[in-house]
């Protein structure tokens, strides 16, 4: 039994990816393109060389992050849209305390890297007060504190960290992610130390959610408030402590480009993004930690991979989109398919 | 203070009509248990469509073009809002989930098809609504010119769609069935109502408002189709059915408070008490009010009881 | 595993189809490509404008794109670097950065490429292989402002921008500098969307300045000005008799303009972003690429130019003032202002 | 034959097992006919296949003779079946009326709902019946008793001639079953035929015809109510003999464990409902809280397990003051709690029954230390207590929400008495279990009392309190207005105290 939900925990995503890249496949040849030849652009530009390589490994690395930021909450049992927001001033943060601040390497960047967290932290923690305090539909609080982040981050840049200028200096090198033998292994490509960061905290995941007992407490309240209530957990703390820990990991992923890819932030006229497609990542990876690293290669892959599209095959890079689309259809749709595969496996007896 | 308001309000309608018609969209789907995180993609849908049409037919259709775009746009809409159905009733995927893959595929297919039909990441630009003055409204004294001259007719359509859709789940046997299914599916279905029914009806029904929202929204508004027609709007939309408490004059009436929060974040410098403050707040002022109103007036918001969770019939 | 000889007969495959000279071993002997910002190649604007001065600068020598011209579109700010990196690894000659947003990466390309040329528009690099374009959007926004003032009934101008920042800032100035040299009377109210892709918060804006009596609205703002235009022509429409404009910026905006038989577009401050990219490359290949200088086009170098496609509205009248305050520019009689500090002193020695 | 309905060798298969094998039930018109079987024999979906919620893998079913498919709830509901589920199919906020009408709508011209006509039509059928249903009240606003009444309805106004009453009782008050009872006959008298499931034999015994027993999803038979007994039913049902008084020594209460002094509650609705309440329970017995739903138990019970705010008066656990402490504080100072609702507080559902069994102690030594879980320690704990308390689940990862719910309870109890409290609050501790699981449970509440603990026990089984305790505090109205002993009552003068009349020897044996 057990040993069966595994397999299907496992064979529902990769299922849906083929099913995904088929159905990609059918949309190519519909609209005129040869799909071959159009994954194998997409291949090249993920995996061409030494650079694309380590372009796409760059490209994964907030895409875990922020994949963590709403496996976590999802939990408590709690929806966090807000991870694009946590995502921004996590960033800012992060380039603040690395242009602000004159410190040695081994003071410097930790400390840049924790303002990102804590900053994301705290544009969890608002959502998580609201919803513990006064019962406030999470969802709908992030999505505000999205639009929030936004005006308040291009603000800051503009009047605070700039005079006027829509991009910030760069972070002192002292703060830097980028590492120079990284990037001389793959040809100058942007890959940087906050890959092994990203790894670090999806272990950290499965450490707090597994082995600890705020991980217990975490899950119980998501799963039964009544009941935890009654077992003397204290459920506002921990819905509190949920987001905040969520917002954390997307403050990283803003730090990730903050420190790593960027060395600074620039005035944004619209989301990064990042925080919407770590709800993808997340779903695919099944709300599990190393579920989460697994998708996010996937579509930092398919989505560093489209680049090459338009020039390789003169297929439209929106083409990813919708396959990324359909695999999370797919994916959220597992009833029918662990229902398919079942079938299967008992016809094929 | 009458010149003000009429500088105001003329400009709130506008804004706030496809937000009302896409929140409505939402209010049918949740209030049948159906979450639809997905309007904002329903929008896209509706704004692609509606530029299309509108592009394709101007010349022969006349002024009558975008009337007809925005009802194709609808019905678009709610051929599209199938696979959120498909997903969401039929599947038991998550519901949230399906709604976030919603958009990404309005705007992957959206943006996709623009380029493969257009060649460019972008339309050309359409004659869409215009401003009129109501027949025989706007000369009533005061009133007239504050809320009815100068105005789009989408804004009054969305109006009487919100008053229509308070009807029918409140009035009719399809909106108590609708809403029994949203709060106690298994009741519903043990008293014969098939739940799937009901679901894919609110679930398609609110693709078709939705592909109105958005199609009102780029016809009225932007006149054009890109990536960046709709950013945002959906999920106001989304806001407005929360803070509108599910109810559908409730969420006009959240609509009509968030177009008035944007329009004073643009007139608020010629407004003299907020003439002063600095931009930053006005541009949040939306976003923070919402937020405070949740917290503050209305409090804990009943969600229908069985959003969000697929119906698997014999389950407990 | 499947590993790089797969990838390379797929390149070169590529190559081939899209590259009909190269089946006969001759690589273009100069060839140049731009990397658009997240604006797109059809933006009907700088990106629109440079690649159609890549395009005509091909005609003359014989390229087409993908053989010997190419862009590559960024859909997000992260695509910069790799788009930049992946032109360099294509061979180009000589590499564009269309737009501000860029400069950082084409900065850091050339110090990594030394053998290679580049280009910046819009914003200043250093590096003794890169050339830095950019323009004198305040000689034409001051233009467009003299139009401007020399049309309006009420005094009142507005100023639409996208976000608030040094380079939308010389728009601002220069037009409020224009107008006020025109009549010092005239008041400007300058907003800024803080997008140059939120439409409904540009048709927002327009709304409340026409409401508020302001009858020409000059707009640097993108794709918010889309709404600008939308408000304008819609106000036309219920109104044929209302006079009210709207400025076009970066490119002839006539087209937008039109309502039935009447056009709201009174000018456009027009932005030769093609012309100095062919101008650009034509002196790579001729071999005196300009390396480490700044090059500034403005009304002298053709750069910088005020539509006149409107010929109802722009009046001979309007038009030969303008043409006289042009060739003050031009004469350096007056010294168009470029920053608010600038605009201060400007308006005091009014 | 005049048999109305026939489930001919009925088999119905869930993943993994089998609820349904063969079973065969004829009800003969204007018949009460009972269904018996302990807690997971399948009695509640062999009602749900003839109901049309489930499709059976075998057998047949004849209505009047006919055979028949029922594939949905509506044909059944056109043959005429109606059936009050064991949970409530009622939307709370909906209307009484809205709950009946819901998909059988009455319209007006223009096709909106003729409320006033709905109304008025359910108004009669109330009265007819004697239901005394309000139509236009909300149902979040009215007891559980009238709710079922509200499912009663339902099925009369879609014309049903078959009742399927399943376990209607077992969430009434003793008033509430007497009248229910009464109901069903005038139900019979008017024609109609019942299928009633209930584990409360005496119930069966006292309105039944006939009785159906079906253990562990096979068909035992069918017996004739006249010529037989409580006992037979009861083995039949479990295979073994079964005794019903609990065995135990007299009690031997000592020092007070739990002194309650003058407590105020207020309840949902931010109104007193537990006034000025005075109760002691000393170690080394049980007390028995009768009293009718409503009159402030719940609401008593939360106050003392910090689960609710006390807003006047003092609750003493040896000695020491735990009135307003957090649920944690209570419970390390030595309260156990049996909660009322075992899916709503007991358990967390979606954890394995051995992350149930540490919910209240995980993050004490040695399920964890330092913050770090030990599941070693935790599982092996499960194991030894699932092999003491009987609690049937293939293993201990298996999660809480698969076992059935006798089974939950036993986790539960487990949980709770291993513990050690010196006070145990066990609130309606057999709700819907079987006498076999019933009996288990009262001889663990008794070894705890012997063991020289406090326990209180809250029930609305006036059996039960009589069987279990050594003294009864009944109460009425937010406060304990008598105090009597077990022997020296009996169920009569107990549902008199319980509705608040003070004529008899009401507080003299404190
Ligand atoms: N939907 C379901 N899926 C899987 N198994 C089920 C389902 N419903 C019931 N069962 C199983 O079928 C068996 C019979 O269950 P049923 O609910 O009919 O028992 P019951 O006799 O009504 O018990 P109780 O007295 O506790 O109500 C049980 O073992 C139960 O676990
Ligand atoms: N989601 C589920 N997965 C597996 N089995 C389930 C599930 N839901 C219910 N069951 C089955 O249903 C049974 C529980 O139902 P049962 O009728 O015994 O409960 P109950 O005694 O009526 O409890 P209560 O009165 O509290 O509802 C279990 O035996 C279990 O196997
Ligand atoms: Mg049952
Ligand atoms: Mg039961």
């Amino acid at each position: 039994m057990t040993s069966n939900n595994k397999f299907m925990t496992f064979m529902i995503p990769v299922f849906s990816v083929f099913l995904g890249l088929f159905v990609g496949a059918i949309i190519m040849i519909i609209s005129g393109y040869n799909p071959i030849e159009g994954y194998a652009a997409l291949w090249r530009g993920a995996f061409g060389d030494a650079y694309t390589i380590g372009e796409t490994i760059r490209r994964t690395t907030p895409l875990i992050l922020t994949g963590l930021a709403i496996a976590f909450a999802f939990r408590t049992g709690l929806f966090n849209i807000g991870a694009e927001g946590q995502v921004i001033v996590g960033w800012l943060a992060s380039v603040w305390v690395g242009i602000a601040i004159d410190a040695p390497f081994i003071i410097h960047l930790p400390l840049a890297i924790l303002a990102g967290a804590i900053a994301g932290g705290l544009w969890g923690f608002v959502p998580g007060l609201l919803k513990a305090k006064l019962g406030v539909h999470e969802v709908i609080v992030t999505i505000m504190m999205n639009y929030i982040a936004l005006h308040v981050s291009n603000n800051i840049i503009r009047s605070v960290l700039t005079d006027h200028a829509t991009k910030t200096e760069n972070i002192a090198d002292t703060a830097s992610l980028a590492s120079d033998f990284l990037s001389n292994m793959t040809l100058n490509s942007r890959l940087h130390y906050g890959i092994l960061i990203a790894l670090f905290a999806a272990v950290i995941m499965w450490f707090i959610i597994q082995r600890t007992t705020i991980g217990y407490e975490l899950k119980a309240v998501g799963f039964n408030k009544h009941a935890s209530k009654y077992a003397g957990m204290k459920v506002g703390k921990n819905i509190i402590l949920s987001m905040v820990i969520a917002g954390g990991f997307a403050g990283l992923a803003g730090a990730m480009e903050g420190l790593g890819t960027f060395g600074n932030i620039h005035v944004m006229s619209g989301f990064t993004n990042l925080g919407f497609d770590g709800i993808a990542v997340a779903l695919l990876g099944a709300n599990n930690p190393f579920g989460v690293v697994m998708a996010a290669f996937l579509f930092g892959t398919l989505k560093e991979g489209a680049n090459e599209m338009p020039t390789g095959a003169g297929v439209p890079t929106e083409l990813v989109d919708i396959i990324i689309a359909l695999i999370i259809f797919f994916v959220a749709s597992s009833y029918i398919i662990r229902w398919a595969l079942l079938r299967f496996k008992k016809e094929g007896k | 203070m009458i010149d003000l308001l009429q500088s105001l309000i003329p400009t709130v309608l506008f804004f706030s009509a496809p937000l009302i018609l896409t929140a409505l969209g939402g209010v049918f789907s949740e209030r049948s248990g159906v979450i639809n995180i997905g309007l904002e993609g329903l929008m896209v849908m509706g704004a692609f469509v509606g530029i299309v049409f509108t592009l394709t037919f101007q010349d022969s259709l006349g002024s009558i073009t975008p009337w007809i775009a925005v009802g194709v746009a609808g019905i678009v809409g709610g051929i599209f809002a199938i696979i959120h159905a498909v997903a969401s009733v039929s599947f038991k995927a998550d519901q949230t989930v399906s709604g976030v893959a919603i958009n990404m595929l309005a705007l992957g297919v959206g943006v996709y098809l623009t380029k493969q039909w257009y060649g460019k990441g972008q339309t050309d630009m359409v004659d869409g609504f215009f401003r009129t003055d109501i027949p025989i409204l706007h000369k009533i004294p005061v009133i007239g010119p504050i809320f009815f001259e100068g105005v789009y007719a989408t804004s009054y359509v969305a109006i009487i769609i919100a008053v229509v859709a308070w009807y029918v789940l409140y009035k009719t046997a399809f909106g108590l069935r609708l809403r029994a299914v949203g709060e106690h599916p298994m009741a519903a279905d043990t008293n014969g109502i098939s739940v799937s029914k009901i679901r894919y009806t609110a679930v398609i029904l609110s693709g078709v408002l939705g592909g109105l929202g958005g199609s009102v929204f780029a016809l009225t508004i932007v006149s054009n189709f890109s990536h960046s027609t709709i950013v945002g709007q959906g999920f106001m939309a989304l806001a407005a059915v929360i803070f509108g408490k599910w109810h559908p004059l409730g969420a006009m009436g959240a609509a009509i408070f968030f177009g008035f929060a944007q329009s004073l974040s643009i007139s608020g410098s010629s407004i003299p008490f907020l003439d002063g403050i600095p931009q930053i707040y006005l541009l949040i002022a939306p976003y923070v009010l919402t937020i405070l109103a949740l917290a503050g007036l209305i409090g804990r918001a009943d969600a229908p009881a069985a959003n969000g969770q697929p119906y698997i019939k014999g389950s407990r | 595993a499947c590993g790089g000889g797969d990838n390379n007969s797929a390149n070169n495959k590529n190559n081939d189809s899209n590259n009909s000279s190269a089946d006969n071993g001759d690589e273009p002997e100069f060839s140049a490509a731009m990397v658009t910002d997240i604006g797109g190649v059809d933006d009907k604007s700088f990106n629109q404008s440079a690649w159609e001065g890549l395009v005509e600068w091909g005609d003359q020598h014989g390229f087409s794109k993908g053989n010997g011209i190419d862009y590559a579109q960024s859909n997000a700010p992260e695509d910069y670097v790799p788009n930049v990196n992946r032109l360099v690894r294509e061979n180009y000659d000589l590499i564009f950065g269309i737009g501000f947003e860029l400069k950082d990466t084409i900065q850091e390309a050339a110090e990594n490429n030394e053998d290679r040329f580049f280009a910046i528009v819009d914003d200043v690099v250093e590096a003794d292989n890169a050339v830095s374009i950019t323009f004198k959007e305040h000689q034409g926004s001051f233009l467009v402002g003299v139009a401007a003032a020399l049309k309006t009934k009420t005094n009142k101008l507005g100023f639409v921008g996208g976000v608030d920042s040094p380079l939308i800032n010389k728009f601002e100035v220069g037009f409020i500098a224009g107008a006020k040299s025109v009549n010092p009377d005239i008041e400007v109210e300058v907003q800024y969307a803080e997008s140059f892709g939120d439409a409904s918060k540009g048709k927002m804006i327009a709304a409340d300045m026409y409401n508020n009596d302001i009858d020409v609205i000059y707009h640097a703002s993108g794709g918010t000005g889309n709404g600008v235009f939308n408000e304008a022509r819609d106000l036309k429409n219920a109104d044929p008799d209302r006079e009210i404009w709207v400025i076009g910026v970066d490119r002839d905006q006539h087209e937008e303009g039109v309502i039935g038989d009447h056009n709201v577009t009174l000018t456009s401050m027009v932005k030769r972003v093609d012309v100095a990219v062919k101008d650009v490359s034509d002196l790579a290949l001729e071999g005196k690429f300009p390396g480490g200088e700044q090059l500034e086009f403005g009304l002298e170098e053709n750069g910088i130019s005020v539509a006149t496609t409107n010929e109802e509205a722009m009046t001979e009248d309007i038009i030969s003032s303008v043409k006289e305050w042009e060739e003050k520019i031009r004469n350096n009689d007056i010294e168009v202002p470029t920053t608010r500090e600038e605009l201060k002193t400007f308006e005091e020695s009014l | 034959m005049d048999y109305v309905i026939e489930m001919l060798n009925i088999r119905k298969e869930f993943p993994g097992i089998v609820a349904n094998d063969n079973i065969t039930i004829q009800l003969k018109k204007g018949e009460i006919h009972a269904l018996l079987g302990e807690n997971g024999a399948g009695k509640s979906t062999l009602m749900n296949v003839l109901f049309g919620l489930y499709q059976p893998e075998k057998g047949e079913i004849r209505v009047k003779g006919e055979p028949v498919k029922i594939t949905n709830p509506n044909i059944a509901n056109d043959l005429g079946i109606g059936m009050v589920h064991q949970h409530f199919m009622l939307v709370e906020p909906f209307t009484v009326t809205q709950n009946i009408i819901l998909g059988k709508e009455p319209k007006t011209k223009i096709g909106s709902i003729n409320l006033k006509k709905a109304e008025r039509e359910i108004q009669e059928l109330s009265d007819r019946y004697g239901l005394k249903v309000d139509p236009t009240a909300k149902i979040r606003d009215i007891s559980v008793g009238m709710q079922q009444r509200v499912e009663i309805l339902k099925t009369l106004y879609r014309g049903a001639e078959v009742l399927i009453f399943d376990e209607p009782t077992a969430v009434l008050t003793p008033q509430e079953i007497t009248e229910l009872l009464e109901i069903m006959r005038s139900l019979v008298r008017e024609g109609k035929s019942i299928i009633l499931i209930t584990h409360k034999l005496k119930e069966i015994m006292e309105v039944s015809d006939r009785c159906t027993v079906i253990r562990k999803g096979k068909g035992i038979g069918t017996v004739n109510i006249a010529d037989t007994n409580v006992d037979e039913l009861a083995s039949l049902m479990v295979g073994r003999e079964v005794s019903f008084k609990t065995d135990k020594k007299p009690a031997e209460p000592k020092e007070a464990v739990l002194k309650i002094n003058d407590l105020y509650v207020k309840d949902a609705r931010k109104v007193n409902i537990v006034k000025g309440l005075d109760l002691e329970v000393r170690a080394g017995e049980i007390v028995g809280i009768a009293g009718i739903d409503g009159n402030g138990q719940s609401e008593l019970i939360e106050a003392i397990t910090g689960l609710a705010k006390a807003n006047g008066g003092q609750i003493l656990l040896n000695n020491k003051d735990i009135t307003n402490k957090s649920p944690r504080k209570v419970t390390e100072s030595g309260v156990g709690h049996i909660p009322q609702d075992r899916h709503k507080y007991g358990l967390v559902l979606d954890y394995s029954i051995g992350e149930n069994i540490v919910l209240q102690t995980y993050y004490q030594k040695p399920y964890s230390k330092n913050t770090i879980l030990k599941p070693k320690e935790i599982f092996n704990k499960a194991e030894e207590l699932i092999e003491l308390y009987d609690v049937r689940t293939p293993s201990v990862y298996t999660l809480a929400r698969a076992l059935s719910g006798g089974n939950q309870q036993k986790a539960i109890i487990a949980r709770e008495i291993d513990r050690s409290p010196d006070l145990l609050i066990a609130a309606q501790p057999t709700r819907g279990l079987d006498v076999g699981a019933i009996e288990f449970i009262h001889k663990k509440l008794i070894e705890e009392r012997d063991k020289g603990k406090a326990v209180l026990l809250i029930s609305f089984e006036l059996d039960e309190i009589l069987d279990v305790s050594d003294r009864i505090a009944v109460m009425f109205d937010g406060k304990i207005v008598a105090n009597v002993k077990p022997e020296e009552t009996d169920e009569n003068e107990l549902g008199l105290l319980m509705a608040g009349s003070t004529t008899t020897k009401a507080g003299e044996s404190k």
